[in-house]
């Protein structure tokens, strides 16, 4: 459960996103579209957590996360060089379900949600739409990938710069008159928030979804109950708090709950 | 080899090394890290009498060498905890030594968890009775601050079960010693320590406390020096063994514990950073006895030596 | 450039930043880094009645993110202090807002430093009373987690001169606020805190402690998210001015003690990495404010937003 | 005060004794022998205070330490690269004066201790003697450049390895013997325990000395207190607590406290 991976390469991908590649040969035996690893930074020292990233790309042996440098943790990261090693658990988490029959993938997603969602476009045998969501043009990312393979990629940035002006629900929307009557599967990955509003749009057209749903993690296994969502339960009070590391991260759109409380 | 078997009064353990409640689930989890069976005692998450949704998101906050936690004890109550595969039953099948840690916002709630464990003791070595859980603002807190509280408490949990007690203390008092002198008195058999220390962290663009409860339990290696003179104090003050934990990492925090007068040591937060760290220290511990030509960790308990 | 003055009632300071007694020796050791005077207050260490060895050795101890201290209170005692060249006498000389921490092994010894600096209080902005050093065993422990002594002490230091004073609390009580109340009713009009938290560090190839004084005082950023929790307990619970400290290392941790409730802060530990560190913070706070348009470091403070 | 010192060369010197040289101008510009610097070992982070090095030897720009690897702190020291950078404090504390007329040098060394009085051997205008003990082989270091400035260099190891079997205050008698009536100027660097003997050694053959206390510390600068050794005093007890930060590191041997109490 536990691996060593040699970094392989580390790079700006685009302004604050990087990308490392590791050899983790076992991980990538097992990943799935949605899993991730949890990972030590070397170095950090004074700071004791792993940090959860999902898997962008597993091939062969070759590990790839894409990440946001937004704190320690990830600048601490973003300075390791080829060949020094970082601890890893994982493959972790329930993963997102590929597509079957006819089913037409529909990725909504936000910042390094495209990451998270990525082996969606390469596994998937049948081609559909990234509709990305971001703050400014700066938090675009990989939608030449998913272009190469195959994908439609829409794009809305709230100051409008490129793209939709806007949030992505907005762009979910028009896919969704577009399509009406196509048998459309939805994934999303990005700020809670924006999960919560497609969430609560699919639900509204009757429509279910996979919802990665990510959380402060510490043991990244189910054990501590740090990382938890609320889930819809038949308890007295509808809900119950999920574990996004082990019951998740992804989640069925119907099951989340959306209420207030 | 070293002898690392110890004695806890009412039991023994086959090596010094738990895991802290909170911090390994209910061992099923780490069950595919290592076979359960190799631990001195397996110490289960707090289970009350009711199942507990546990606080709002966010749980944790990450600061300088440790952690912040308000999990609010989630959890699915004792009797799914009895019954249902993955808790009890799996530790069981598992073979480890288990200790339950129990908690309520009463002392009829703790009472209610004890007498439920006690009709189904089969396959339970001890209850950590957890007083000083502080992020439960109905009641915990003023147990594990309130000596004479905490004491009635025990008592009613002793006349609950015959199974062993562990009082497990807080580290918000000023005077552990005789706060442990106090539960040993009312009746526990063993005293375990420290709990978490109540801390808050701020966010400073949004100015909003960084995790939801307002405050949370400092634990991690930033706590060590504190727990380790925590334990030295209380294990002068009563006869009983005490089971030392906070920041424990490796095999030489283990043994410092040890030698400031822990009989058994948990560890806890080390193991969100490496699953591995009870078996290191398992076998750290052997290793240091080895090389020291100490023939049983027994021997190490309480050797601190403190002449001038 | 945001107004940093900040107003602690009977007197204000030029900036929040002060430096915490005993780690600032007497401002001297540090003017050739920078003008003592650009600091809100030099606060010196603590100065007590009589001239005091302090502890033998080793006296500090390094730990995860902090530092165990036994300093004793080594000191030229209180006459040599207002006379002897480098150190009241300077401190006049250098301008800067001077703070003078006291201590002392009974009420009495209490009373006759503030007396004796009551005689001579020309350019004493305040007195820091600590009444929670935890290295000193005859006496230190027991005004800090007695509400009763420490109020006391209080009055009875209140009596003996109008300089005004600071109580530095410990943070080994079980409720910070009622003893902010204690000895804020018995004439305090500031308190200060954290002082260091009690610890311990064995070496585990000697099995000594690494403290020749056994236990020591933690400090540095390992203290901070318990320094913040009890900042803010403490200013919740009394209506006069809070001074927060503990592993405050740069602006942010600063900003967050502000937030929590701190009217100004010191730095401590952390100027043994850096000396720099008290003047980076000054110019850190107000590059927040600016950056978030506060005009005035009065308006951050307690502005933690605690809504569900 | 504070400066920054780029790390120009890092090397073991022999087993557990590394040499580093960094550029920092002006430290070597005021260094005297004895002097030490206070230095923060970046990555250390979980680690916060600074760790002290007598200065070796200064010239021109380039600053030389050198260091044994015993913890965590000369550990990390010990992995850093060429142009990496310490924040260095320094020149701190009192040096040792350097023989005057006639005088001739005697060190006593052991460990590190013959790193931090070398300078006294280049800058001596009299050649002298260096006594340097040590448990094993292995802790004897300097040697040939102590040779190469004129020093002669007398060796004492516990296990009887290389020199004389026996503590390095052998040495000492036998010197003493040898050159009565000389003027001998002692210099001590060294484990607390040996300084101890030396200085006890030297009062009884009245005679005086330089030594060199080093003790754990915080601040290097002398307000903290951490660093203290006893020295006679004329207060009632008979000694006070100096801090050798400040008020040393050196010290006549003659006003050294030996009491046991
Ligand atoms: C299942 C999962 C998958 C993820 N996948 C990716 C990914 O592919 N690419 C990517 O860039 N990021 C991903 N993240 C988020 C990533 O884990 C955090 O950005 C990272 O941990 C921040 O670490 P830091 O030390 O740089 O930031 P910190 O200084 O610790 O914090 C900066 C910010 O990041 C948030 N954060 C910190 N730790 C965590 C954590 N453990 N989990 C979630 N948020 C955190 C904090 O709330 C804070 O707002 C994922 C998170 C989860 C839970
Ligand atoms: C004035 C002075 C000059 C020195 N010059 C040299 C030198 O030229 N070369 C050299 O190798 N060493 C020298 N030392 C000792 C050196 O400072 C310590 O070996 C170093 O700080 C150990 O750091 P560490 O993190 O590797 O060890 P740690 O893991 O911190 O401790 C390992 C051992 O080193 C001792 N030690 C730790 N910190 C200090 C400290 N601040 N001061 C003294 N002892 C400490 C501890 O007691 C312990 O036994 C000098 C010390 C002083 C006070
Ligand atoms: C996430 C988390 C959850 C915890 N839950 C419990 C609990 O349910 N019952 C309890 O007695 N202690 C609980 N604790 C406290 C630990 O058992 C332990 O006493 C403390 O964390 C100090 O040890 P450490 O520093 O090794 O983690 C919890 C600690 C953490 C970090
Ligand atoms: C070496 C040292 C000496 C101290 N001496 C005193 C003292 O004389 N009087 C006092 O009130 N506090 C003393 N303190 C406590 C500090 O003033 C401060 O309250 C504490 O260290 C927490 O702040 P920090 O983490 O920023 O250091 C001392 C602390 C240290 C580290
Ligand atoms: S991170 Fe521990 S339960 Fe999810
Ligand atoms: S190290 Fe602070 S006084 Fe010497």
């Amino acid at each position: 459960m536990s691996h060593t991976g040699e970094i392989l390469s580390n790079e700006v991908l685009k302004d604050k996103y990087c990308r490392a590649v590791f050899r983790a040969p076992e991980i990538c035996e097992k990943a799935e579209p949605g899993h991730f690893v949890h990972v030590m930074i070397p170095s950090m020292r004074d700071r004791i957590l792993r940090r959860p990233f999902s898997i962008c790309h597993a091939g062969g042996s070759q590990l790839t996360i894409v990440y946001k440098v937004v704190g320690r943790g990830t600048e601490e990261l973003s300075r390791l060089k080829p060949g020094e090693k970082c601890d890893f658990m994982g493959p972790l988490g329930v993963p997102f379900s590929l597509p079957v029959e006819d089913e037409i993938p529909v990725i909504v997603a936000g910042g390094y949600g495209a990451a998270a969602t990525y082996m969606i476009s390469e596994r998937s045998k049948n081609k559909g739409y990234l509709l990305l969501g971001a703050r400014t043009e700066k938090d675009l990312i990989l939608t030449d990938n998913y272009k190469n393979n195959g994908f439609e990629v829409r794009v809305a940035t709230e100051d409008g710069a490129v793209g939709t002006k806007g949030l992505v629900t907005v762009l979910v929307k028009e896919l969704l008159e577009e399509n009406k009557g196509k048998n459309l599967k939805f994934y999303g990955c990005g700020p809670h928030g924006m999960l919560l509003a497609l969430g609560e749009l699919l639900i509204t057209n009757e429509i279910d979804g996979e919802l990665s749903m990510d959380q402060m993690m510490c043991c990244g296994i189910g054990a501590c109950f740090a990382c938890v969502v609320k889930v819809k339960d038949n308890n007295p009070d509808g809900w119950r708090y999920a574990r996004t590391c082990k019951e998740g991260p992804v989640f069925k759109a119907s099951d989340v709950y959306y209420g207030r409380t | 080899m070293a002898d690392l078997r110890v004695d806890l009064g009412k039991f023994s353990l086959k090596n010094p090394v738990m895991t802290a409640s909170g911090t390994f689930g209910y061992g099923f989890e780490y069950a595919e890290f290592f076979p359960l069976d190799r631990l001195g005692a397996v110490v289960v998450k707090g289970i009350t009498v009711r199942p507990v949704h546990g606080n709002p998101t966010p749980r944790v906050a990450e600061v300088s060498s440790g952690m912040l936690n308000a999990i609010g004890l989630q959890g699915p109550g004792v009797d799914k905890f009895l019954h249902d595969d993955h808790y009890m039953p799996f530790l069981k099948k598992s073979g480890a030594t288990v200790i339950v840690n129990i908690w309520g916002k009463s002392v009829d709630e703790y009472r209610e968890v004890a007498e439920k464990l006690e009709a189904e003791k089969d396959g339970i070595t001890a209850l950590e009775i957890n007083i000083s859980c502080p992020n439960v603002k109905e009641g915990g807190i003023s147990f594990g601050t309130n000596a004479a509280k905490a004491s009635e408490l025990v008592a009613q949990v002793r006349a609950a079960t015959s199974i062993p007690l562990i009082t497990k203390l807080s580290p918000t008092v000023s005077n552990i010693g005789e706060f442990a002198k106090a539960v040993v008195d009312a009746g526990s058999d063993v005293i375990s320590l420290i709990n978490t220390i109540p801390s808050m962290a701020i966010d400073i663009e949004t100015r909003r406390p960084k995790i939801a409860n307002v405050t949370g339990g400092l634990s991690g290696p930033a706590i060590k020096p504190v727990a380790v003179r925590m334990v030295y104090e209380a294990a002068k003050a009563v006869k009983v063994p005490v089971i030392g934990m906070g920041g424990i990492c490796n095999a030489d925090d283990a043994v410092e514990f040890i030698i400031a007068g822990a009989s058994a040591i948990a560890v806890g937060t080390a193991i969100f950073t490496n699953p591995m760290a009870p078996i290191e220290v398992i076998d750290g511990i052997n290793s240091y006895l080895d090389r020291k030509k100490i023939a049983s960790v027994k021997e190490l308990c309480g050797t601190v030596d403190i002449r001038k």
